[in-house]
């Protein structure tokens, strides 16, 4: 007889058939096709702005060792057309919605929170506070810790919704931006979203983006991604959900056992479709032959 | 649109440049439309990182096979080279949407520049197969490059060949030829692939002539899934401009209205 | 005939060959047996510390996806063997002979600073201010760019050699620090030293390098060396040493063209023991196929 | 310390775990001697990123050819079992110090454990040839991987073989049988490498009958040139303890000094 294993994990109040979830933005509703979407612990759909806006220059992907830089910006038809087109083609699914947010100031962050916090169908929010491909050299409201306190104090006002607050790694201290985060009243912390990178063609001397910047993700930052996992597991209690660079379970389990208690899997499903389902496998595997009944044994337990 | 590991039947190069490879799908249960393509990837490793897209060059139903034709550019075509018959290919599709033949169109102009060939080829494949009369004017660097000129003719194409080598790849030179073959043939449509210039040159000819015409558009990719808002390009309908995604809309569009950047 | 080529660049006042050098910690004397030391830009022994120190525990090296993390600490025989053994080693070569210095304190960095800068076989000195892996998870005093103008302030007193301040990575903001050790004195900038990082062995459970943290360093971290280089580039004249995962010359190009006008190699020496020479090859060739007269030309000409 | 491109002569699997190979070294003028090591470059992409460490296994000065055993373990092996014969083999070294086979010790004693034995078949193979009796005690999970106990039979020496399998590796197991061939053969020298509690061993019986020795260290390598300090390792002389690099100063030391964490 096969032993349970329990996979089951909680974000807030909202509670996860396991810990994978897709990364914002390399997620869309045509990978239906190749992915059951029913076998993931939630969805997240790319970030929302309130306004339509159009995004950044072509080319806006290109290769790194290990890795890519996108900036895609947030390429968005605006608020009304999620409402009325992306939520419906989403909440067939039996998993839980997480809507992901971007916003230009806090006063929007408030208004989109509102509007999509009562929505029936939302089961939760990420704050983007990282994108680092906004407007102004990459600044992002997560790296400053006051702003983030006052943004997530702020929000919390306006919803009871679980919130995650999608953190930046650009920082010096983590530490201090994802404590800001807990004291503003955030459920749960995303670790974290794309580093600031810039490649160049040397033939053409032009940048490899059109917007000169990107976000770098893949296998190249995970060993980043981990550290800052770890440290953040240091300093608070929130379940962290760890991101960047997963290719299989045994990443996964990686950021697992550095602290986090869920997992985005983004890039890798650019290279194979299944590869969020396919992780929630590899994890379930890891169990299987370590013999670990929950996954709560796991987080954190890095031995050092 | 799902992941196909399918075996490979041959891997060959095929001029200085170019590979051509053929897959046995016999596994594989899809319809698949000229135009269209498959995302590639070309190495087992994680470098090159993401998968290559690459249009379907022949579509054999008879014996369950397709073929691809390609140019070594980079890493990733460098590493897809390396496979060999009984390897397999990992390809996820057929992605996108394909060229439409229109029954009333009997007489269509080509028009290809480099890898673009292979994208018209599988075109010509399918308005041979319809009867549907085809004359195309491939555009390469070199004689050496325009080895799929015999395959369209074996479809029965008419294939004029025009180089930067010869001097005869002048959008001016083109221009002419292009004119003297809409007229000569009484041209129903218009059908471009890999060349910005020629895709304005067909756009403005289109215009003139009042042709229809499609045009199948490049664009470097992340995901070829419609997820990940890479592979953009803007159409513009009725004084409006829109974004759409290459890989998931395209990467065939109407040719009148892509905004050539 | 084929033209000259001028590779010729100057940090301060001190000019170079060629814009190559090794990367602190990679490099050794030994290495003389596979490579020809006196064809690259200068030479730069591993970070010297005042009293001698042990470094942190096995294993100290890990892979990543395209990098590695060292957890070396800075293991030294303190600055006595350094002046009695280290520099008549290499003061035998033909060319600048930079020494890398590690401090706990102010002080301590002034202090070195005064005894190596008045040697007369050192020709420049590098402050590594940023070595993540000093006690104290991680900090370093180029994290703060008030420390880092004073550091560089009180070591300007000190001493007339070219300064190079090498910055660390692991900040929000890059440019900060790099205008504060402008403003301090410094001659040159160094940009930058390794990303903190952390793996686990998911089957041991344990961290991979013992020290738990270490630096990320190799091909994994160049486009966010790039993008550093280009914002350094952006807000001082100082002149740029780029560094970070350079593994051939076109790499270096890139860095380059960013805005660097020297690099660093680290990593790629051991995987090519004539990394060094092989780059400034590479560079050569790059300049005669593109006609580049002089390496300046290509200094900061990306074209965004 | 230099890096050598040589001809791959063989490459193949030998147990279930171990591959063997053999490289012409024509081109390269080196002396070679047991215990040192080359670090090789097992794939030519940035994945597996760092070159790997392995021992000589056989010197063959007659014919031109050094011998590597090794086994199976992640990536960089595993890559390495993909070059044919006839690719390249991407050397660096050799690497470090070697053996010291003093010409008083004329009845020797290996104990090797796993990958160890590929060290200290070299050894045997020298003493053999220079009329060394050479007794070795060879530790490994299972008879399969103990391929390597041949080898140094055909050197001469007389091999005994310990299994966790059998039951018959557990250190008080290898005690008595040490102690017994110490005291049969009148042996003159120890020599170990490949486990931690083995060296332990040998380290107290080399005390207690007063026998020189010597250890081969296996540690995480960075550059193997000195360079980078990841290899280190402490030894103890007259009461102080320093920190040595296993690739320049090692990876063999005397036994007494080494201290074993
Ligand atoms: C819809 C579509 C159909 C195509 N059909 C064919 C075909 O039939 N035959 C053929 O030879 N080529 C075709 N191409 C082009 C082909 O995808 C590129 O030549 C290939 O990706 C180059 O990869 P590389 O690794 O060899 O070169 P790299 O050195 O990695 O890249 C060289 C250049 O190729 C382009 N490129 C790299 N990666 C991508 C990517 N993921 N998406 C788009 N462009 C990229 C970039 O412009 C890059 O600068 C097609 C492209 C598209 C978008
Ligand atoms: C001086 C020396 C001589 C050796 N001789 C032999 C030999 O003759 N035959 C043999 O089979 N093995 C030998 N080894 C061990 C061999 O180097 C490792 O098994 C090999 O590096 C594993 O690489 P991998 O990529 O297959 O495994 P990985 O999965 O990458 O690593 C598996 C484990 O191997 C070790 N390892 C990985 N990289 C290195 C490295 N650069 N340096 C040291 N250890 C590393 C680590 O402990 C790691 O956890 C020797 C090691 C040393 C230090
Ligand atoms: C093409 C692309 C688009 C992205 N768009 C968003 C976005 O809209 N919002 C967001 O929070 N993160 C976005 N990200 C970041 C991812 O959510 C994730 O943080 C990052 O890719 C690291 O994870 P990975 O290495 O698994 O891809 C995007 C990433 C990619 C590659
Ligand atoms: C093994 C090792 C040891 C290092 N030791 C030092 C050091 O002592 N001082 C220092 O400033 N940087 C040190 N570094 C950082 C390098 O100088 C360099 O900044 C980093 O490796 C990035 O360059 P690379 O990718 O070319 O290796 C060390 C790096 C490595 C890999
Ligand atoms: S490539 Fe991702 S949307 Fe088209
Ligand atoms: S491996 Fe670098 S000093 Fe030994």
């Amino acid at each position: 007889m096969i032993a349970q294993r329990n996979m089951e994990v909680s974000i807030g109040s909202l509670s996860l058939q396991n810990p994978v979830m897709p990364a914002s933005g390399a997620f869309g509703p045509e990978m239906h096709e190749a992915l059951d979407f029913n076998k993931i612990g939630a969805i997240i759909p790319k970030s929302i702005t309130k306004h339509p806006q159009p995004g950044n220059d072509t080319p806006r992907v290109c290769e790194t060792h290990g890795g890519m830089i996108n900036s895609i910006g947030i390429q968005s038809k605006g608020l009304d057309v999620y409402l009325s087109k992306t939520i419906p083609e989403f909440s067939a699914y039996d998993v839980p919605l997480i809507s992901s947010i971007s916003a230009e100031s806090i006063d929007e962050f408030c208004e989109m929170s509102d509007v999509l916090g009562s929505h029936p169908d939302i089961d939760a929010l990420e704050l983007n506070i990282s994108c680092p491909n906004l407007k102004g050299d990459g600044l992002a409201f997560g790296m400053d810790a006051e702003v983030t306190r006052e943004l997530l104090t702020r929000v919390r006002q306006v919803t009871d919704v679980p919130l995650i607050a999608k953190l930046t790694p650009n920082v010096t201290s983590i530490q201090e931006i994802a404590k800001a985060a807990d004291a503003g009243g955030a459920d749960a912390l995303t670790v974290a979203n794309t580093i600031l990178a810039m490649a160049i063609d040397t033939e053409t001397k032009k940048p490899m983006v059109g917007n000169v910047m990107g976000g770098l993700s893949g296998p190249a930052v995970k060993p980043i991604m981990v550290r800052m996992i770890y440290q953040t597991s240091q300093v608070t209690d929130l379940p962290i959900i760890g991101c960047g660079g997963i290719m299989n379970g045994t990443d996964a389990i990686e950021m697992i056992l550095a602290g986090a208690s869920a997992v985005q899997v983004g890039t890798a499903s650019f290279i194979t479709p299944t590869a969020l389902t396919d992780v929630v496998q590899e994890i379930r595997d890891y169990m299987e032959r370590h013999d670990v009944k929950n996954i709560y044994d796991l987080v954190g337990s890095v031995e050092c | 649109m799902k992941q196909h590991l399918l075996p490979i039947i041959s891997n060959v190069q095929v001029s200085s440049r170019y590979w051509h490879m053929k897959i046995d799908t016999t596994e594989m249960n899809e319809t698949i439309e000229p135009g269209q393509f498959f995302h590639i990837r070309c190495s087992e490793g994680i470098f090159p990182f993401l998968r290559r897209p690459f249009s379907i060059y022949r579509i054999n139903k008879e014996d369950d096979t397709i073929e691809f034709l390609y140019l070594v550019k980079g890493e990733g075509t460098k590493d897809l080279t390396r496979k060999k018959p009984g390897d397999t290919a990992d390809l996820l599709g057929p992605l996108g949407y394909g060229f439409q033949l229109q029954p009333e169109c009997d007489d269509i102009l080509l028009t290809a520049r480099g890898v673009g060939i292979a994208t018209l080829a599988a075109l010509a494949q399918e308005a041979g197969r319809k009867g549907v009369r085809c004359t195309a004017i491939l555009s390469a660097r070199s004689r050496d490059d325009l080895l799929a000129a015999e395959t369209l003719q074996d479809f029965g194409a008419e294939v004029h060949k025009v180089t930067e080598e010869e001097g005869t790849s002048g959008v001016d030179s083109v221009e002419s030829l292009m004119r003297d073959i809409i007229n000569r043939k009484n041209i129903k449509a218009l059908y471009t692939c890999g060349s910005r210039r020629l895709s304005r040159l067909n756009q403005r000819l289109a215009e003139e002539y009042k042709l229809p015409g499609e045009i199948a558009l490049e664009e470097q990719m992340g995901c070829a899934m419609g997820a990940c808002f890479a592979c953009v390009c803007d159409l513009e309908e009725d004084g409006k401009q829109r974004s759409v995604r290459v890989c998931l809309e395209g990467p065939v569009f109407p040719l009148e209205k892509v905004v050539i950047s």
